[in-house]
């Protein structure tokens, strides 16, 4: 016992520290419910922030949803958002401040339901803003109803009996939509369920960040994510589930990459 | 004395943004003020100025673009009319709750429901009573003429600015349709980067530095005992309008057994109905508020223990008679006059009432 | 001096414009000017007027209920606006777009064969020039210079060499104003 | 051949007992403590201090930051 | 006697719903009264009285969906609370201009902006002052008990046909989230489309058949003098209604000298006060407003002629004082007290309060 | 000349009338201004209604945009909406009453900028409903402003200087995202610039009534229109200018037809 | 050989003049009139009316509905 | 008879569920009921209580500042509650969630080691119905035959079978009813 206390002791030095709280985050624990997905993005955000060493340039605009704390946890100015218009709030900061980074952090209630007049509009501006949309398939927040991503067949608290086509229309693929329009820069769809996934999810997310340093357009990061309280299941079958219900439906990967689209099919025909 | 100008309310609304320095419009079109955000387009202001002009794609996409540039510190604007600033309602309560200084106006139309786009002064209670949810005040200025529709911009960012407070330009279809001449400003710069820091550095989203903690632009806050200390701190502003912000003007008053109250162009109308009454040897005044939050108290309640009868004309149901008749709390007679629909009473029309009601009575 | 003037006809007849140069001209002999015009989405094709205050004094009501001038140029706006001429007061009208002449007695009553003018003038967009003129006529509270002025001020660079042409047309109504009454 | 140790350090008053980092750890170094932490949580810790290579994927999986990963080469 | 249970708030709404034969319900979640769908979507009433229940993609689309639905003649609803009510804010102005009998539910919540999810009383202005554009009214019925939940479903329905006008089911988060006991209605039948033609034929959007001409559900009108008559024709009715439908509650009035002014579950609290101070001695009584619109004029008239005052309490800052000081008309005192932020006042805080500001003083 | 009189007479008689107004269309002039699509598609809509006999089924819901007085022309019942909540209107209708038929009737501002939400979770909802969509790529309404569908280099009232993708961002494509959209059955893009364009046209909007008839998912028709008034041309230009201009972006033709989506990929896998 | 003939009866009070019927008739029946009707627009008439098919092209392409087609067969 | 109680604690010790089949016991002794929680996203893990009043008469306030009777069951809930019970009333509180006990000397206080028991019993979830069977024990204003027809009134048909375990931890709970002091 004494002996592994001993090299342990050994091992942990701050010399060998190798991955620990990125100081772009506050010391407060946050409200978020055991293993929710949540928690892993703000710590990506953070990281990327600290790595680009753009804190003092960024501005996050939060959600109404389960994040809408999220400036309590990132160590970076905020503006609130009402439910489902971040994407004018960011509107409004970036055109405003262009030289500053600006960021929006929806969920899938927030982001593919209220807001989606604001979403789609601000990509098809193509504003220089990066958003994060955590897609979840609930509405986290005011209790597990269903989302605008919620699968058919799924049980929420307003699908008890599972969603249905009839009664409650199709899952909306937001994301897929978004890829098509002219003004986004970089759309992926990611996951942070592993710690492989979590890598890429967050080269995903520094690359939106990096990308949003040049004005290209809009950049968009979806993660797929698990509300273990609303769909009542252990934060570990929540990921299991999520890789086998969710992921068929919203398949990993980047879905645009490149930048805003060229002008020239969308102008008047030359004299 | 500054440039003369013969121009529409609407356009003076944009002419005067830009000279006082405005950082930004974002709005969406709508009739009767359009020539608003038309003629911002076409001055290109972001060329000059730098101002920053944006066609949101709907009003709840201007006031929350509006939200996050006020919450950056800069002065920004937008405007609508009526059905439009009822989908504001949300975003308004947002701004006011985060404590967000920026400018909105209201070129009010008939209401309720698509209505008619002729003019109206039915939102004289969703304006100084909030539309939206909570307790919150919007200042209310109400422009009688196009020269105050170009002053009021930079008194309403000046006003806002002084007490993080949404300021709304209460107008109507006949002030922005209208053709006066107007004085202009000369041009002001926007405030620098140094200034804006200055005045909103200790509260504005600028990018957190080291050597401060993060700022949050928020109106939420879930611990009962800090929200109710907001919403104190939120009335107490209000009375703080009260003391120090309440503008009228009134005309004649002086020697009047009777005073009609309106505002805005109902107020151009009464003020000729005053010379007509007076011609006829009626001691009738005109107390014009001016601003409709904080409401001219003082002295209307002043008058109240000395003359023989208000009268309000309004064009809406009665609104305002009933801040009018709290503020006389039975001291003399309050009366109202008003049309609806867009119809807009002349001023023999508003003599006739007043003998009727109040005069003659 | 106060002249309030109420102009009507069709949405095509230039009513608003010349209601414009008539304001702006005020401005530039230095009066307080208001114009105030009917507006909707029933412009199209469908009747407009404005009203048209000079002052020397600050302005009150731009919403009057009699006029010192009417300025009538469809039968529409006769029906409405005859009768609120005041008494001792003007009506000025384009015979053309009329059926029933004004009957009453105790205003002045002048005519201007606009539309005809303007035809013959070789410019159909002279018409509210023509009008404007024939007013003038009638009644002088503008200089002419003044309007040349204010046609500088409003109209467009680009549109000022139309200016003489617009000149040229008020000459033509000055002209061609047809007295029916004075009282 | 350098081989590689590793250990991590739990701040067991933040960590909420979700499991995610044992279940991601390859070497089954994890397990979630008998007790609980001030919250009611039982909370991760080494539960095979011996095993752990410091691959940092249970600090990367974790939702709570409170995983510090520490790693050192050995001859 | 009809069946009893322990419920919530929001769940007899839903329950009261069905069994009151309600066509539909279109609405989306927010706290505190998601429960309402919740329990909505849980009975799968679409399966036994062919209610349609649907989640919309926002109030805003719940909204509309209820207008479409009540231009049909059909007994619709929705529900949320403040923010989301203030997003409804022009659909509502629609509905009344068209008007459309529908029943919108608003369990508030502390403003403004986000505010907080706890309990408040402070959209009393938006509810009773039209937070929409224009002149309009809602009638406002302000539940204080589970059991009124229940009630003022099926009695909002009934007087929004009377009236053909959206009514205005003013709760908050406690009335929302308490568990009382509660006798429930028997299931009664929806309406037949035999009886949706009788009752509605003559207006909803039913099919154009031969015999009659076209209807159409709107709120436009841009003829001025047809929309004045319009909106007069809409006063007339507000005004129909504050003859035939004011409704209040009064305890221990009949002697008191001291009389509280509450409504919904401040008026329960208010209640123990009453029993608190009469405990002392003090002649103290409580009037509460059922009908916050329309108001209950005529009973606080007669009280202002004989008691000492009258003190409001609102989880407000001060809302509805207004509406009793200007039936006071300066005739005796009036007071108000309240909390803010979602703090609820415990009676003794309130008695405390009246001893203070009334009685003491 | 006589002779000519006499063998007009000769022709005009009912017996030979190919081709006059629909009974379905009011005695009422509308308020259109010279040459506008409107008058066109109403023409066709109060036509196939008359063909199909479902005049007393069918209940229109009326925008805020130049057609906001269509219920003053088409014989039929009608709900007005608010602005760009016509989707949302007809929702409310065709839920409780499913056994009608409900079509809605928008402009580009109000279908794809301020109604975006609307219209996008309307059909993804697969509401049995016909939507036509009046693109005419400006809001012809209140005077001619940038509408979501405004090309790059047009001028508008508040685009003067010709839309710019900086300033204002890009020309939205809606029907193309519509058609992908799991809810439409089908969706179809048209235009009645011509004779024959309007046949077209006519045979579109009668298979779109036809098809809702069957509840098979959101029936979506665009019209690609002209404003003559907004685009300050004479009719015949107007036409001209957006066979040119507006064709190449907006291409006409059938985009999606057969019905909603299947279920299938939308589900929960199977246990 | 059946030929067709036609012609068309514009309702000239309706007419706008807009001119799209004019252009979309394939035998130059059409043409605006130099008279105006009572709303000031040069309205649609028979220019040649011997040339008309009755194809009805003009009456599709007309917005305000004002034309009606009449057709028949000659031998 | 009037009883106004606040049970107070953590989130997951079902406390409003405790509260709720008290209602409903109360329900099934014909008596007027109320029960009112907190509620908040911050729930999750956060502190819950509810207040429930019993009474014969129409119940007015929900909002209370003193109580009858105060069932603690957490540290937080000690702080804030204690002091909230009327002279003579009574508190109830399992001591493993506390470290400060109570001092107050004018009321009646009772112990129940529900946590300790539940683990006992093998079940954690009964902890709630052994805390109420102790509070019925020290203040039997419910008879136990109504919690039962409480229980079977209030829990949906396919979790009947729990009844039995429910009314034995309600048992064990009476049975383990410590007294600190009565006065
Ligand atoms: C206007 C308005 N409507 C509704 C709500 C209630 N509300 C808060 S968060 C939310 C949705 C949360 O879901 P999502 O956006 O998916 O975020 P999550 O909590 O799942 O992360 C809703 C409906 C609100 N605050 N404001
Ligand atoms: C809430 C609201 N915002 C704005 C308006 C003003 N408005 C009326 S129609 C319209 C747009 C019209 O454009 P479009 O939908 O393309 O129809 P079009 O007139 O071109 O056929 C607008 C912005 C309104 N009536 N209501
Ligand atoms: S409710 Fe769901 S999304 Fe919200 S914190 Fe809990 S697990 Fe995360
Ligand atoms: S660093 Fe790697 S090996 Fe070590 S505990 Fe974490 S996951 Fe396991
Ligand atoms: S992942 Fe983090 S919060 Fe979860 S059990 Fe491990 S250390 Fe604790
Ligand atoms: S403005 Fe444009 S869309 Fe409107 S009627 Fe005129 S041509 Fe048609
Ligand atoms: S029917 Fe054919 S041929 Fe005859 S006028 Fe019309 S378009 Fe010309
Ligand atoms: S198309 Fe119709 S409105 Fe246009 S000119 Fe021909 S007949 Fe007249
Ligand atoms: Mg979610
Ligand atoms: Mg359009």
């Amino acid at each position: 016992m004494a002996e592994v206390a001993e090299r342990l002791k050994d091992i942990i030095k701050p010399e060998n520290l190798i991955y620990g709280k990125s100081p772009v985050l506050n010391n407060v624990t946050m409200h978020y419910c055991p293993g929710c997905s949540h928690g892993v993005v703000h710590k990506l955000i953070a990281e990327v922030i600290d790595e680009l060493g753009i804190q003092d340039k960024t501005i996050g605009v939060s959600p109404v949803g389960c994040a809408v704390f999220a400036y309590n946890y990132i160590d970076i100015d905020w503006s609130e958002a009402a439910h489902g218009r971040a994407p004018a709030v960011a509107t409004g900061i970036k055109r405003i401040m262009p030289e500053k980074t600006v960021f929006t952090y929806q969920g899938d209630g927030d982001l593919a339901a209220i807001g989606t007049a604001e979403t789609m509009h601000a990509i098809n501006r193509g504003e220089n803003i990066v958003m994060i949309f955590i897609n979840n398939a609930i509405y986290g927040m005011t209790g597990g109803q269903m989302a605008p991503t919620t699968l058919l067949g799924q049980v929420t608290s307003t699908t008890p009996y599972g969603r249905n086509v009839d009664l409650n229309g199709y899952p909306l693929k937001i994301t897929e939509l978004i890829a098509q329009l002219p003004g986004a820069a970089y759309v992926t769809r990611q996951s942070v369920h592993t710690a492989a996934a979590v890598r890429k999810a967050r080269k995903a997310i520094r690359k939106a960040f990096e990308l949003s340093q040049q004005n290209i357009g809009t950049c968009f990061v979806e993660v797929v994510s698990t509300c273990n309280s609303g769909w009542k299941m252990n934060p570990v079958e929540s990921n299991d589930w999520m890789v086998k219900h969710m992921f068929p439906l919203f398949p990993l990967g980047d879905l645009k990459d490149g930048g805003k689209d060229k002008t020239d099919g969308f102008n008047l025909q030359p004299q | 004395m500054g440039e003369l100008r013969l121009m529409k309310g609407n356009e003076v609304i944009a002419e005067a943004a830009i000279r006082c320095g405005c950082d930004g419009y974002f709005g969406y079109p709508i009739t009767p003020q359009s020539e608003v955000m038309e003629s911002l387009m076409a001055q290109r202001p972001w060329e000059t100025t730098g101002m920053v002009v944006l066609q949101a794609e709907s009003e709840i996409a201007s006031i929350h673009m509006v939200y996050g540039a006020a919450g950056c510190g800069k002065r920004v604007m937008t405007s609508s009319s009526s059905p439009g600033i009822s989908l504001m309602a949300e975003g308004i309560s947002y701004i006011a709750g985060s404590e967000l200084p920026c400018v909105i106006v209201n070129v009010q139309r008939g209401g309720p429901g698509l209505g008619t786009i002729q003019p109206s002064q039915a939102d004289y209670y969703q304006a100084t009573k909030g539309g939206g949810h909570g307790d919150y005040s919007l200042l209310v200025l109400a422009p009688a003429s196009v020269q105050e529709m170009h002053d009021f911009v930079a008194l309403g960012f000046d006003l806002a600015y002084k007490y993080r407070n949404p300021v709304m330009i209460l107008a109507d279809g006949v002030i922005g349709q209208m053709m006066e001449k107007v004085e202009l400003m000369d041009q002001r710069p926007r405030w620098t980067d140094e200034q804006v820091k200055e005045i909103t550095g200790s509260w504005a989203t600028l990018g957190k530095t080291k050597d401060r903690s993060k700022h949050v632009i928020t109106s939420l806050e879930m611990d009962s005992h800090i929200m109710e200390e907001n919403n104190l701190r939120l009335q107490a502003k209000y009375n703080k309008m009260k003391q120090e912000d309440v503008r009228y003007e009134t005309i004649l008053c002086e020697d009047a057994e009777y005073v009609l109250v309106a505002f805005g162009s109902a107020a151009r109308i009464c003020q000729k109905t005053v010379q007509l009454a007076r011609e006829k040897g009626h001691k009738v005044g005109l107390l014009r508020p001016i601003t409709l939050f904080p409401f001219p108290e003082k002295p209307i309640e002043e008058l109240a223990s000395r003359i023989k009868g208000f009268m309000t004309v309004e064009f809406n149901a009665g609104q305002m008679v009933h801040d009018v008749k709290l503020v006389v709390n039975g001291k003399t007679k309050v009366e109202y006059f008003g049309r609806m629909g867009g119809i807009l009473p002349s001023p023999d029309e508003v003599e006739q009432a007043l003998l009727q009601k109040l005069i003659g009575g | 001096m106060t002249e309030e003037i109420i102009i009507a006809g069709f949405g095509g007849q230039g009513v608003l414009s010349m209601g414009k140069i008539l304001a702006y001209s005020g401005v530039m002999q230095d009066q307080e000017v208001a114009w105030f015009p009917s507006y909707g989405p029933e412009m199209r094709g469908g009747t407009a007027n404005v009203t048209v205050i000079l002052s020397d004094d600050r302005i009150s009501s731009p919403v009057l209920h009699e006029f010192d001038t009417a300025i009538i140029l469809n039968q529409q706006s006769m029906t409405k606006f005859e009768k609120m001429v005041k008494t001792g007061g003007t009506l000025l009208y384009d015979p053309n777009g009329v059926v029933k002449h004004p009957t009453r007695t105790d205003i002045n009553i002048y005519r201007v064969e606009g539309a005809r003018l303007a035809v013959e003038m070789g410019n159909p967009l002279t018409f509210n020039m023509i009008v404007l003129g024939a007013f003038l006529k009638a009644k002088p509270v503008i200089k002419v210079e003044n309007v040349k002025k204010g046609l500088e001020k409003s109209l467009p660079e680009r549109h000022h060499r139309l200016i003489p042409l617009n000149l040229k047309a008020i000459e033509v109504g000055q002209a061609n104003l047809e007295v029916v009454q004075t009282v | 051949m350098a081989k590689v140790i590793g250990a991590v350090v739990v701040d067991s008053e933040v960590c909420k007992g979700c499991n995610l980092c044992v279940v991601s750890c390859p070497t089954k170094t994890l397990g979630l403590n008998r007790d609980v932490n001030s919250k009611g949580y039982h909370y991760s810790y080494m539960e095979n201090p011996d095993t752990c290579i410091g691959c940092s994927n249970c600090s990367s999986v974790c939702p709570d930051s409170c995983i510090s990963v520490y790693r050192m080469k050995i001859e």
